[in-house]
C-alpha cells in the first residue's frame, strides 16, 4: 500500500465562524462524599471549544479530566453550570433552540458501540427511526432507501446485507459504523465522538478513523474527537486541545502541539504515550522531563482541585504564581495557545527543546 | 397439687382418679379467664364445674325445668310471680355459705353496671324475704322466661363485690360447683373435685384435666391414643374409625337437642315467595341420601323440626312419627303448579326474568356444606333445577341471613330452650324485618298474623297445662309443615365421645335424664359425679 | 435471547407444564365431564370415601365426589386465581416500577418509599388479615388481594432495571437522536424487560396459587369454586389425614408442587441465559474430558500418556 | 541473552469445551522464556492471550482444559518440573513464590470486603508461616511503598483506592514472595496513558531489582515494542511470529504482524494513511484447514489454504507463514 | 453516619405507615364482632340467641367508625403505653397477655428453624456452588427444586399424616405434653417441648432451607468465578481459606439481607405450620383472632410481626454494613 501523505489541514480556525462553540462553560456536579456531606465536583471549568465545518478538533487528557463532560455539554445532555453553547453563533440555552432541532444539528457518538445500539432492534429499525423522527423519510420506500444510502455512506456494503442484522451479528467496527450512520441519519452538522474507537479491536480502529476523516472531507462535518490516544488524534485531527483536571490548558494545530508542546502537562502526556518509533530510534534515549515518573503523584481530586494552575502539584517547574492563580492564555502565531505561567513569566525555554522522550526500557547490556 | 416429676395420672399401675376431658369447642390454648359476665367466646372452659344456675332443664323430657341450686320453684299470680326456694347447706368453694343475697347480687348486676354485656332478666322487682327465698315479680306473665334461669349462673357476692366485673378475669373462680382450679397451663386446666360439694363427692372422680385441642382431628387422635376419656366432637364415620376399633369401650352418642337443621327459604324473595317452589324444593330434598355424605351419626329430622325423642306429645299426632322423606312425584307436581317456570338451563323464570338460586351453608362446619352440595346435586338430577352451593364463613352467615341476603340456606330451625321459644324465634313477626333490614332471628321472614296470635297466646299459658300447650303447638306445626318457610332435614345433636376404659357409668340416650356433654352446666356435673373408675 | 431461552430443555418442560395447566384450567369442566365421566360435584352414592379404583382413578372423597374430577376442576380455581393475581401484580409492578425508574426525581422517591413500605410489611399476615375481613370473597377478590401484596418486589426490581436501562448508552443515544419519551419506554426499555417480566409473571402466578391454597387452607379462600387449596382444606377438615385418605389430599398438593417446579425450571433456564456462569454444562464436559483422559491413560499405560500430551 | 531458561512451553493446547463444540483457544504454543526476560504477547481480542496466561499459571477455569503440551518450569534450585502434570496441591506450594500473576482489572482482583493489608498478609503468612502478624504487616507496607503507595493506606478497602493505586498494589502484591515469573494480563488497559507509564516504569525498575521474568499480555503492540525484550504475536490461538521487539517493528515478517504494527499511527514519525486489518477474526470452534489469517491476508494464495504453516526460524525471528516456506514458489517473491 | 440516618428515617416512616394501616384496616372492613359472638354462642349452646341477647351484643360492640381522629390519637397514646387494649373473644383479657402467652412459642419455633434452615441451606449451597456440576450438586439441585416448590402447609399435612398418625413417632399437635407440669425448671417439660416442636420444626427447616440453598449456590457459583477468587487461588492459599475468606464470605452477603427480607414471609409460613400442628404461637393466635374478628388482637399481632420485620431489616442493614465496606460510602 503506497504511503500517501495525509492532506495538510485546511483553513484556520479564525477564518470562518464556528458551527458549534462552547464559550466559557463550566460544569459542577453535586455529589455526596465519603463523610456523607455534599461536595461539588468541578468536572469542567471555564472551557471554550470551537468546532468548524470540515475540521476535526481532538480533545485529549487523562482519565477524569472532564472530556466526556465537555462532549455531553456540547450534546446538551448536561446543561452547563456556567457559560453557554452557541450553534451558528446563537446561544442554545433555555428556549434558544428546541432540543429536537438541536439534536438535528449536533449528534453524539458513544464510546461503546456494543452498548449504544439496542440489541433487540435490527439495523433497519435503528436507522429508520432516526430518519423518520426528523422527517427525512416517511413511506416505507423512503425509509428503506434512506437506510441503504446511510449504510453505503459508512462503507457497509453491500447495504442490503446489513439491513436486517441485529447488533450482535456485527463486528465491533461494523457496529460503530452503524452508530455513526444513525448519527448521520438526522443530517447533523456536528458530530461529537467520545472515544469512538477505544472499545474497538486494534486492528479495526483505523477503519473507523478513516471513515470519520472521510465524512469530514466529503461531507464537511464538524467533528469533536475525544481520546486518550494522542497518536490517533494526530492521525485524524486538525487541531488538538489538551485538558487537565477540567481545564483546557493548551490547544492549537496538531503538529504544533505535538512537536512543540507548550504546557508541561502536554509534555507529560506525550512522554507517556507509547511510541514505538521513539524507543527504537537506537541510542537517542535522553532524559525526559518526568524521569521520576513514580513520584508523579496522583491525579487531582475533582471535588477538591488544587488552587491556581491545577497541574502545579505534579509540575517540575511549579512556581509561586502557579499555586496562586490560573494563568492567562498565551497565544502563539501559528494558532497554538496555552495556559501556563512559564510563558507568562518568560521561562518558556525550560520547555523549549522538546527532546525525544526517554524510552521506557533501559537498554540492557 | 401437681407432683414435680411427670404426671402420674392415667398410668396403668395406680388407681384411676383423674378424668381427662376437653371443652366442647376447639381451642389450641386456654386463656385464664372465667369472667362469667364477659361476652367473650373463648373463655377458659370448665365454668360448669364452678358456677351453677338455679334450675336445670331436662332436655330428654320435653325440656322440663327442674330445681338445681333452687331446691324448688313455683309460679303464682297468673305467671307474674316466680318464687325460688334455695337449697340449704350449699357453700361456696371458699367455705362461705350460699344465700339469696348472692342470687340477688347476680341478677341485679346487669342493671346496676352500665356497659356489662349481659342481658338483664327484665323483672319488675326482686325480693329476698330470707336467706333461702328469692321472689321475682314480672310485669306480664313470664312462664317462658323460666328457661332463662337455667343459663344464669350465680356468683358469690363476697368475691365479686370487690372486683370490676367488666375487667376482672377471675383467674381462680370461687363457686358452688363441684370443683376448683388446681393448675393452669395453656394446654391444660387441672381441676380438683370438692369434698364438700352439696351434691356429694361423686362415685370416684377426684381430679379433672381439661385439655386443649386445636382441631377435632387432634381430639380424635387423643381419644384413639387413650389420652382422653370424654369429649364432644362430631365424628364422621365414627363407627368405622372409632367405635368398631374397641366396641366395648369406645362410645359415640348423638344426643338430641330437640331441634333440627335444614333449609331456610327466604320467603320474602322471588321465587321463594311462591309456596309451590318451596314445596317442590322440599319434597325433592332427600336427607336419607345426604346423611352418608357426612355421616355424623345424626338422624333424619321430624317434619316439624321438633325432635320426637325430646318433645314427644308436644308434636302433633299426625306428625309425631313422620320423618322427612323425599317424594319426587309430589315435588314435580308442585313444580308444575309454581308460577315460576324452569328454563332450559334449570333456572326459575317468570315474566322473562330469571331467578337463579344459591344455597348457602357455613364454610367452617364439616357437615352442612357437604349436605348442601349434595342437595344442589339432587335438585339438579331430580328436578333439572340449577342451584349453586356457596359456602359462607361462619362470621358472615348470621349477617347474611339476617339481612335476607340469601335464597336458600342450611341453618338451624327449632332450637329454643323450650318448644315455645323454638317456634317464637323463627316464626314471630317481632323477630323479622323487611327485606334488607336486619331480622333478629326470623330469617325466613315468615310474617303471619295467625302465627303471631298463636305464639302470643302460647306464651301466656302455664307450662304445666299440657293440653293448652299442645293446642298451640299443633296449630303452629301444621302451619309450618304446610307452608314450609323452612324444611327440617337433619336432627340436631349433641355429640358425645366417651371411653369406658378408665371410667364407666356413662348414660346412654335411651335411658337418661341428663345429657353427658362436657359443657352442659348441671348435666356435666351429673355425668362426672356418676362416673366410676375401672380400677 | 428469547430464542435461546426457548431452546433450553428445562424451560421447555416448564412452559409445557404451564401450558398443560392452562389447558386443563380452561377445559376443566369439559375434561371432567367427558373424559373422566364425573363432574366435580356429582355424588357417587355407591362410592363414598373410596380409595383409587372401581371407576374412580383417584378414588372419591367422603362426599362421594370423584377426586380426579375435582383435581381437574380445581386447576381452574387455582390457576385462574394465580393467573389473574399474576397479571394484576405484574401490571402493577410494571406500572409503578418502570415509570419510577424512567422518570426519576421526586416521583421516583415517593414511589420507591411507597414500594419499600409495602415490601417491608409482612405481606402474608396482611393478606390474611385483609382476606379475613372480606371472608368468603369470590375468587376474583382473592386474586386481587394476593396481587396487592405481590407487586412490590417486582416493582423494585423493574425500577432498578429501568434505571440502569435508562442510563444505558442505547437509550441515551436514541434520546439524543430525538426519540419521544413514550417510544423510549415502550420500544427501547420495555423490550429488555420482557425476560424479567415474564419470569416475574410466572413466579407471581405460582405465588398466587400458593397464596390461594394457603388462604383456602386457613378457611379464607374463595368459597364458590373448587381449587386445589379448597380440596386440601376440605380433606383436612373432613379428617382425610386422620383417616389416611391420602388419595384425597396428595393429588392437589402434588399439582401445586409440579407447577411450582415448572416455574423453577423456567427461571433456571432464564438464569442460565442471563448468567452463563450458572450453567454447569461446561463443567460437566470438563469432567468428562478428564475422566476420558484418565481412562485413556490407564488403558495405554504411563508411557502413552507422555506422548499423548504432545500430539495434536 | 545467555540467561538460562525459566519456562519451556512445548506444544501447549487449550480447549474450551462447550455444548456447541470445543474451541481451541491456544493451539500448539511453544516458546522458551529466559530468566529475567520480558516476553510480550500481543494480538487482537480473542486471539487467546488470556487463555495462554491462565494455562501457563495453571489457573484456568472450566470449561477450559489443557488438552496437550507441557510447561516445563526450571526452578533456581532443583529439577525442572512439568507444571501440566503437577497436582493442585503441589502447584499450591509453587504459586506466588515462583509464579505470580497480575490481572487486568484490579477492582475485580482485590477482594472487596478485605482490607488491602490483609490481602497482602494472608499470602505472606501462607508462604512463610514463621512471619508473625506484625511483621507481615510491616512487609506489606514495604511492598506498597515500592509502588508509590503510602503504607498508611494498608487499612483501606479496595474501593477506597483510586484505579491506579489498585493496579499498582496488585503489582506490589505479585512481588510479595519474590517470584521468578510474573505473568501480566493487560495490567494497564483500564488506566490512562499517564498512569500506564508510571506503572510500567515501576515494573521495569522492580524487574531490575529483583530479576523476575515477565510474560506481558496486551493488545497494544506499540506499548510492547517499548517494553518487551521479545514479542510473540498471536492470531487465532497460535503464535504466528515471535522475535525481538526491534526486529518485529522494523522487519515484521508475518503479514498479520505487519498489519498490526500499521494499526498504530506514529506519534512523531511522518503520517501516512493507514488501513488496519480488514475483516474479523475466525471462529475458533470451526477452524480452517489452512492458515487462520488467510481470509484477511492481503498476500493470501492457494498454498495458504492447504495446511497450517508451522513456526519456522527466518532470520532473527520465528514466523508461521507459507511465504517463508522454502518449498513455496511464492516465498522467494517476498524473501 | 448519613447512611444509617437515612435508613432509620425510612424505618420510622414504614413503622408509622404500618401502625396506621393497622388502625385503618379493621375500621373499614366489613364484618362485625357482635355477629361472630352470637353465632358462636349459638354454636356452643345449640340454642338460638334470644332477641334480647342480639340487642345487647350489638350495643356492646358499638360502631367502629365513630370519631376516627380521636380514636387514632387514643390509639397512639395507648401504643405508647404498650396498651394494646382488651381482646374481644377473650374479653376482658388484655391483648398483651394473649400475645405474651403466644410469642415465646413462635420465637422459639421460628427462631430455631430459621437459623437452622439458613445455616443448613447456606452451608450446603456454598458447598454446591463451590463445585457446581459435582455429583452432590447434580443430585441435590433437582431434589431441592422440587422441595422448594411444595406448598409448606401441604408438606406439613403429609408429614403429620405420615409421622404422627401412621407411624406415631411424633405427637399430633400442641407445644408440649400437657401431662407434664408447665415449668421451665422441669426437665421433662423442656424435653416434651422439644418432642412436640420436632415435627413442625423439621418441616419448617425442610421447606425453608431450599431457598437459602439456591440463592447461596447461585451467588457462590458467580462469586467463585470472580477474579479475586482466582487470584486467591493463584496466591497459593489453602483451599479452605479461599472457600471461606474469599468465596463464601462474599457470597454470603445477599443471603444475609435475604434473611431479613424473608422474616415476614417466614412468619407467614410459620402461621400455617402452627395451624397444622396446633402449635400455640402467634400464628395460631392471629388465625383465631381473624376468624373471631378480634380486632385488638389482630392489630397487636400484626404490629409485632411488622416490628419484628423492621427490626430484622435494621439489623441486617447494620450487619451488611459491617460485612461489606462498600455500602458505607453509598449515597
Ligand atoms: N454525573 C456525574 N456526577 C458526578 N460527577 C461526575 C459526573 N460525571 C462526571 N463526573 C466527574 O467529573 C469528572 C470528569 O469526568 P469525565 O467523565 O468528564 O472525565 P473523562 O475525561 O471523560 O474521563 P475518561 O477518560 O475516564 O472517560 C470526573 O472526576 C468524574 O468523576
Ligand atoms: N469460557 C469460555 N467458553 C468458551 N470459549 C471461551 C471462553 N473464554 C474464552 N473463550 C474463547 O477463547 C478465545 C480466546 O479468549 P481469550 O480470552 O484468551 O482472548 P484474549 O486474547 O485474552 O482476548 P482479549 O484481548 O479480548 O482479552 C476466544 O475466542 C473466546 O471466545
Ligand atoms: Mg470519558
Ligand atoms: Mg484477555
Amino acid at each position: 500500500m503506497p504511503d500517501t501523505p495525509v492532506p495538510a489541514p485546511r483553513g484556520t480556525s479564525d477564518s470562518v465562524a464556528p458551527v458549534l462553540e462552547a464559550v466559557g462553560v463550566s460544569k459542577h456536579f453535586e455529589v455526596r462524599n465519603r463523610g456523607g456531606n455534599n461536595a461539588v465536583v468541578r468536572a469542567v471549568e471555564n472551557a471554550g471549544i470551537a468546532l468548524h465545518r470540515g475540521r476535526i478538533v481532538a480533545l485529549v487528557g487523562e482519565s477524569g479530566s472532564g472530556k466526556t463532560t465537555v462532549a455531553r455539554i456540547l450534546g446538551r445532555f448536561y446543561a452547563p453550570t456556567e457559560g453557554e453553547i452557541r450553534l451558528h453563533g446563537r446561544p442554545v440555552a433555555a428556549g434558544g433552540i428546541a432540543r429536537r432541532d438541536y439534536f438535528r444539528k449536533v449528534q453524539l457518538i458513544f464510546q461503546d458501540p456494543f452498548g449504544s445500539l439496542n440489541s433487540l432492534h435490527r439495523v433497519r429499525y435503528t436507522l429508520g427511526r432516526a430518519l423518520k423522527l426528523h422527517g427525512h423519510a416517511r413511506s416505507r420506500r423512503e425509509v428503506e432507501d434512506g437506510v441503504i444510502d446511510l449504510l453505503r455512506r459508512v462503507n457497509l456494503t453491500p447495504p442490503e446485507q446489513y439491513l436486517d442484522k441485529f447488533p450482535h451479528e456485527l463486528s465491533g467496527g461494523q457496529r460503530q459504523r452503524v452508530v455513526i450512520a444513525r448519527a448521520l441519519a438526522v443530517r447533523p452538522e456536528v458530530l461529537l465522538g467520545d472515544e469512538p474507537i477505544s472499545m474497538l479491536d486494534v486492528s479495526i480502529r483505523l477503519d473507523v478513523l478513516n471513515l470519520l476523516a472521510k465524512l469530514r472531507d466529503e461531507e464537511g462535518l464538524a467533528l469533536l474527537y475525544i481520546t486518550h490516544d494522542i497518536a490517533s488524534a494526530r492521525y485524524l485531527c486538525d487541531e488538538i486541545d489538551v485538558m487537565y483536571a477540567g481545564q483546557l490548558v493548551e490547544g492549537g494545530p496538531k503538529e504544533a502541539v505535538i512537536q512543540s508542546p507548550k504546557h508541561p502537562y502536554t509534555r507529560l502526556l506525550l512522554d507517556s504515550s507509547p511510541d514505538p518509533g521513539r524507543s527504537l530510534a537506537a541510542g537517542s534515549a535522553s532524559e525526559g522531563l518526568f524521569t521520576a515518573t513514580g513520584e508523579l503523584g496522583e491525579p487531582p481530586d475533582p471535588a477538591d482541585p488544587p488552587t491556581g494552575c491545577r497541574f502545579h502539584p505534579r509540575c517540575p517547574f511549579a512556581m509561586d504564581e502557579c499555586r496562586e492563580s490560573f494563568p492567562e492564555r498565551t497565544e502563539f502565531p501559528d494558532g497554538q495557545w496555552v495556559h501556563c505561567w512559564l510563558h507568562q513569566k518568560g521561562r518558556a525555554h525550560l520547555l523549549a527543546p522538546a527532546p525525544p522522550a526517554q524510552s521506557l526500557k533501559e537498554t540492557r547490556p | 397439687a401437681c407432683s414435680t416429676s411427670r404426671g402420674s395420672s392415667g398410668s396403668d399401675a395406680s388407681n384411676i382418679d383423674t378424668l381427662n376431658m376437653t371443652a366442647s369447642s376447639a381451642t389450641s390454648t386456654f386463656v385464664r379467664n372465667w369472667n362469667g359476665f364477659s361476652p367473650a367466646t373463648d373463655k377458659a372452659p370448665g365454668t360448669s364445674f364452678f358456677y351453677e344456675p338455679l334450675i336445670r332443664i331436662d332436655t330428654m323430657h320435653a325440656k322440663t325445668p327442674e330445681g338445681w341450686l333452687a331446691k324448688s320453684f313455683a309460679w303464682s299470680n297468673a305467671g307474674k310471680t316466680l318464687t325460688f326456694h334455695l337449697r340449704p347447706g350449699v357453700t361456696w368453694s371458699d367455705g362461705k355459705p350460699f344465700t339469696s343475697a348472692d342470687v340477688r347480687y347476680t341478677f341485679e348486676l346487669p342493671t346496676k353496671t352500665p356497659g356489662l354485656a349481659v342481658v338483664p332478666i327484665g323483672y319488675r322487682s326482686l325480693a329476698t324475704p330470707d336467706a333461702h327465698t328469692v321472689v321475682i315479680d314480672f310485669a306480664k306473665p313470664a312462664y317462658q322466661k323460666l328457661a332463662t334461669f337455667s343459663t344464669l349462673n350465680i356468683y358469690p357476692q363476697h368475691i365479686w363485690a370487690h372486683h370490676n366485673p367488666k375487667s376482672w378475669t377471675n383467674p381462680d373462680p370461687v363457686g358452688t360447683g363441684p370443683a376448683t382450679v388446681s393448675g393452669f397451663s395453656p394446654q391444660q386446666i387441672a381441676l380438683t373435685m370438692r369434698k364438700n360439694y352439696w351434691g356429694g363427692p361423686g362415685k370416684g372422680v377426684k381430679k379433672v384435666d381439661i385439655k386443649a385441642f386445636a382441631t377435632p382431628e387432634t381430639a380424635k387422635a387423643m381419644v384413639l391414643n387413650n389420652q382422653l376419656d370424654w369429649t364432644s366432637i362430631n365424628w364422621q364415620s365414627a363407627k368405622k374409625y372409632f367405635t368398631s376399633k374397641d366396641p366395648a369401650h369406645n362410645h359415640y352418642w348423638v344426643y338430641p337437642t330437640g331441634g333440627d337443621s335444614g333449609l331456610d327459604y327466604n320467603t320474602g324473595k322471588a321465587p321463594l315467595d311462591d309456596v309451590h317452589v318451596r314445596r317442590a324444593l322440599s319434597y325433592a330434598a332427600d336427607p336419607q341420601k345426604l346423611l352418608p355424605l357426612a355421616p355424623t351419626g345424626q338422624g333424619v329430622a321430624n317434619v316439624t323440626g321438633y325432635s320426637a325423642a325430646v318433645y314427644g306429645s308436644l308434636i302433633a299426632p299426625a306428625y309425631r312419627n313422620q320423618k322427612v322423606t323425599a317424594d319426587l312425584s309430589k315435588a314435580k307436581a308442585e313444580l308444575a303448579k309454581a308460577s315460576y317456570k324452569l328454563n332450559s338451563s334449570g333456572v326459575f323464570t317468570k315474566g322473562g326474568k330469571a331467578y337463579p338460586l344459591t344455597i348457602k351453608s357455613v364454610a367452617e362446619y364439616t357437615n352442612w356444606p357437604v349436605w348442601a352440595d349434595g342437595l344442589a346435586e339432587q335438585w339438579k338430577e331430580d328436578l333439572g333445577l340449577k342451584v349453586s352451593a356457596v359456602r359462607v364463613p361462619l362470621a358472615q352467615m348470621t349477617p347474611q341471613l339476617s339481612k335476607g341476603d340469601y335464597d336458600i340456606a342450611w341453618d338451624w330451625q327449632v332450637n329454643g330452650s323450650s318448644a315455645w321459644a323454638s317456634a317464637f324465634g323463627v316464626l314471630h313477626s317481632a323477630n323479622t324485618a323487611p327485606e334488607g333490614k336486619p331480622a333478629l332471628t326470623d330469617y325466613t321472614r315468615w310474617n303471619n298474623p295467625t302465627t303471631d296470635r298463636l305464639l302470643n297466646a302460647w306464651q301466656n299459658t302455664n307450662p304445666a297445662d299440657l293440653a293448652a300447650q299442645q293446642k298451640y303447638a299443633y296449630q303452629l306445626q301444621k302451619i309450618t309443615v304446610d307452608n314450609m318457610p323452612f324444611r327440617p332435614l337433619v336432627d340436631n345433636g349433641s355429640f358425645v365421645v366417651a371411653s369406658s376404659k378408665n371410667w364407666t357409668g356413662w348414660p346412654s340416650p335411651a335411658n337418661t335424664n341428663y345429657v353427658p356433654g362436657p359443657t352442659s352446666g348441671p348435666d356435666t356435673t351429673m355425668t362426672v359425679l356418676n362416673l366410676k373408675p375401672t380400677r | 435471547m428469547l430464542n435461546g431461552i426457548l431452546r433450553k430443555w428445562n424451560v421447555r418442560i416448564g412452559l409445557g407444564i404451564f401450558a398443560l395447566a392452562l389447558l386443563v384450567a380452561f377445559l376443566g369442566p369439559w375434561v371432567a365431564q367427558s373424559l373422566i365421566g364425573w363432574s366435580g360435584h356429582q355424588v357417587d352414592y355407591h362410592a363414598i370415601g373410596r380409595p383409587p379404583g372401581h371407576g374412580h382413578l383417584l378414588g372419591t372423597n367422603t362426599a362421594g365426589n370423584d377426586v380426579l374430577a375435582q383435581t381437574v376442576l380445581g386447576a381452574r380455581g387455582s390457576v385462574f386465581v394465580g393467573l389473574v393475581s399474576a397479571v394484576l401484580a405484574t401490571v402493577l409492578a410494571a406500572a409503578v416500577g418502570v415509570p419510577s425508574g424512567f422518570v426519576g426525581g421526586r416521583y421516583d422517591r415517593v414511589m420507591t418509599a411507597f414500594t419499600n413500605v409495602f415490601l417491608t410489611l409482612p405481606s402474608f399476615a396482611l393478606t390474611l388479615i385483609v382476606a379475613g375481613y372480606v371472608q368468603g370473597a369470590p375468587w376474583l377478590m382473592i386474586a386481587l388481594i394476593i396481587a396487592v401484596f405481590e407487586w412490590p418486589g417486582g416493582a423494585r426490581y423493574l425500577r432498578s432495571q429501568t434505571l440502569s436501562l435508562r442510563g444505558r448508552d442505547f437509550t441515551v443515544a436514541m434520546r439524543m437522536v430525538g426519540e419521544t419519551r413514550l417510544r423510549l419506554v415502550f420500544f427501547e426499555v420495555m423490550p429488555h424487560l420482557t425476560g424479567i417480566i415474564s419470569a416475574m409473571f410466572l413466579r407471581a402466578m405460582v405465588a398466587g396459587i400458593f397464596a390461594e391454597a394457603g388462604l383456602a387452607f386457613l378457611g379464607i379462600g374463595s368459597t364458590d369454586t373448587i381449587s386445589w387449596g379448597t380440596m386440601i382444606a376440605d380433606a383436612h377438615s373432613q379428617s382425610a389425614i386422620l383417616n389416611g385418605q391420602w388419595w384425597w389430599f396428595v393429588p392437589p398438593g402434588l399439582c401445586i408442587a409440579v407447577l411450582g417446579m415448572a416455574t423453577a425450571l423456567v427461571n433456571f433456564g432464564i438464569d442460565e441465559i442471563t448468567n452463563p456462569r450458572l450453567s454447569a454444562a461446561g463443567r460437566r464436559l470438563v469432567k468428562k474430558f478428564h475422566a476420558a483422559r484418565a481412562a485413556g491413560r490407564r488403558a495405554a499405560g504411563p508411557a502413552a500418556a507422555e506422548t499423548a500430551g504432545r500430539s495434536t | 541473552m545467555t540467561d538460562p531458561a525459566l519456562l519451556q512451553v512445548d506444544g501447549l493446547s487449550v480447549d474450551y469445551l462447550t455444548p456447541q463444540g470445543s474451541a481451541r483457544a491456544c493451539s500448539d504454543i511453544s516458546f522458551t522464556l529466559r530468566r529475567g526476560e520480558i516476553l510480550g504477547v500481543a494480538g487482537e481480542s480473542g486471539s487467546g492471550k488470556s487463555t495462554l496466561i491462565t494455562a501457563l499459571t495453571r489457573l484456568q477455569r472450566p470449561p477450559a482444559v489443557t488438552s496437550a503440551g507441557r510447561i516445563v518450569y526450571h526452578p533456581a534450585d532443583g529439577e525442572p518440573v512439568d507444571l501440566v502434570a503437577q497436582s493442585e496441591r503441589a502447584l499450591r506450594r509453587r504459586r506466588w513464590r515462583q509464579l505470580a500473576i497480575v490481572m487486568q482489572s484490579a477492582m475485580d482482583c482485590l477482594n472487596p470486603v478485605m482490607r488491602l493489608g490483609a490481602q497482602f498478609t494472608d499470602v505472606l503468612r501462607t508462604h512463610d508461616p514463621s512471619l508473625d502478624r506484625a511483621a507481615a504487616w510491616q512487609r506489606a507496607g514495604e511492598l506498597v511503598r515500592m509502588v508509590g503507595i503510602a503504607p498508611d493506606r494498608l487499612p483501606a478497602y479496595p474501593h477506597e483506592l483510586s484505579g491506579g493505586m489498585r493496579q499498582r498494589s496488585l503489582i506490589a502484591l505479585a512481588l510479595a514472595c519474590d517470584p521468578d515469573l510474573v505473568v501480566m494480563d493487560e495490567p494497564t488497559t483500564a488506566v490512562d496513558v499517564v498512569m500506564q507509564r508510571q506503572i510500567l516504569a515501576q515494573v521495569l525498575r522492580l524487574r531490575e531489582r529483583f530479576g523476575f521474568a515477565v510474560v506481558f499480555v496486551t493488545h497494544d503492540l506499540s506499548l510492547l515494542l517499548e517494553l518487551a525484550d521479545r514479542i510473540a504475536i498471536m492470531y487465532a490461538g497460535r503464535i504466528v511470529e515471535i522475535g525481538s521487539s526491534a526486529d518485529l517493528y522494523h522487519r515484521p515478517k508475518h503479514p498479520y504482524t505487519k498489519g498490526l504494527r500499521d494499526s498504530f499511527p506514529p506519534l512523531h514519525a511522518p503520517l501516512r494513511e493507514l488501513s488496519g486489518i480488514p475483516g474479523s477474526p475466525p471462529d475458533l470452534r470451526d477452524p480452517l484447514p489452512g492458515c487462520a489469517f488467510g481470509p484477511r491476508c492481503p498476500r493470501a494464495h492457494a498454498a495458504c489454504e492447504q495446511a497450517v504453516p508451522p513456526l519456522r526460524t527466518v532470520e532473527a525471528q520465528d514466523v508461521a507463514c507459507v511465504l517463508y516456506d522454502p518449498q513455496n514458489p511464492e516465498a522467494t517473491a517476498h524473501a | 453516619m448519613r447512611y444509617f440516618r437515612r435508613r432509620l428515617g425510612f424505618y420510622l416512616f414504614t413503622a408509622w405507615a404500618a401502625v396506621s394501616l393497622n388502625f385503618v384496616l379493621p375500621r373499614f372492613m366489613p364484618g362485625n364482632p357482635a355477629d361472630t359472638l352470637l353465632r358462636d354462642l349459638q354454636d356452643q349452646t345449640g340454642q338460638a340467641p334470644t332477641p334480647e341477647q342480639v340487642h345487647t351484643a350489638q350495643t356492646f360492640f358499638g360502631d367502629p367508625t365513630k370519631d376516627l381522629l380521636g380514636q387514632y390519637l387514643d390509639y397512639w397514646k395507648n401504643l405508647a403505653h404498650f396498651d394494646f387494649g382488651v381482646s374481644v373473644t377473650n374479653y376482658p383479657t388484655p391483648v398483651s397477655q394473649l400475645v405474651g402467652q403466644a410469642l415465646p412459642w413462635t420465637v422459639l419455633l421460628v427462631g430455631t428453624t430459621t437459623v437452622l434452615a439458613w445455616v443448613l441451606g447456606t452451608a450446603l449451597g456454598a458447598y454446591m456452588g463451590w463445585k457446581p456440576g459435582s455429583r452432590f450438586d447434580a443430585i441435590f439441585a433437582p431434589t431441592t427444586t422440587f422441595l422448594h416448590a411444595v406448598p409448606p402447609f401441604w408438606l406439613s399435612l403429609v408429614a403429620l399424616w405420615g409421622f404422627s398418625y401412621k407411624l406415631g413417632w411424633f405427637p399430633v399437635g400442641g407445644g408440649y405434653d400437657p401431662k407434664v407440669p408447665f415449668s421451665l425448671n422441669n426437665v421433662w417439660f423442656v424435653l416434651s417441648v422439644l418432642k412436640y416442636g420436632a415435627l413442625p420444626a423439621c418441616t419448617l427447616v425442610f421447606v425453608g432451607f431450599n431457598g437459602w440453598l439456591f440463592s447461596m449456590r447461585n451467588v457462590m457459583v458467580t462469586t467463585v468465578s470472580e477474579d479475586y477468587v482466582l487470584l486467591a487461588r493463584a496466591k497459593g492459599l489453602a483451599a479452605w481459606r479461599v472457600l471461606f475468606k474469599y468465596a463464601a464470605r462474599n457470597a454470603l452477603l445477599p443471603n444475609i439481607t435475604g434473611l431479613a427480607m424473608a422474616i415476614g414471609g417466614i412468619l407467614g409460613g410459620t402461621l400455617m405450620t402452627e395451624m397444622v400442628f396446633s402449635y400455640p404461637g402467634l400464628g395460631l393466635l392471629l388465625m383465631k383472632a381473624t376468624t373471631g374478628h378480634d380486632f385488638p388482637v389482630m392489630q397487636a399481632v400484626f404490629l409485632m410481626i411488622t416490628l419484628a420485620v423492621l427490626v430484622a431489616n435494621l439489623i441486617a442493614d447494620s450487619v451488611y454494613v459491617l460485612l461489606d465496606p462498600r455500602t458505607r460510602d453509598e449515597g
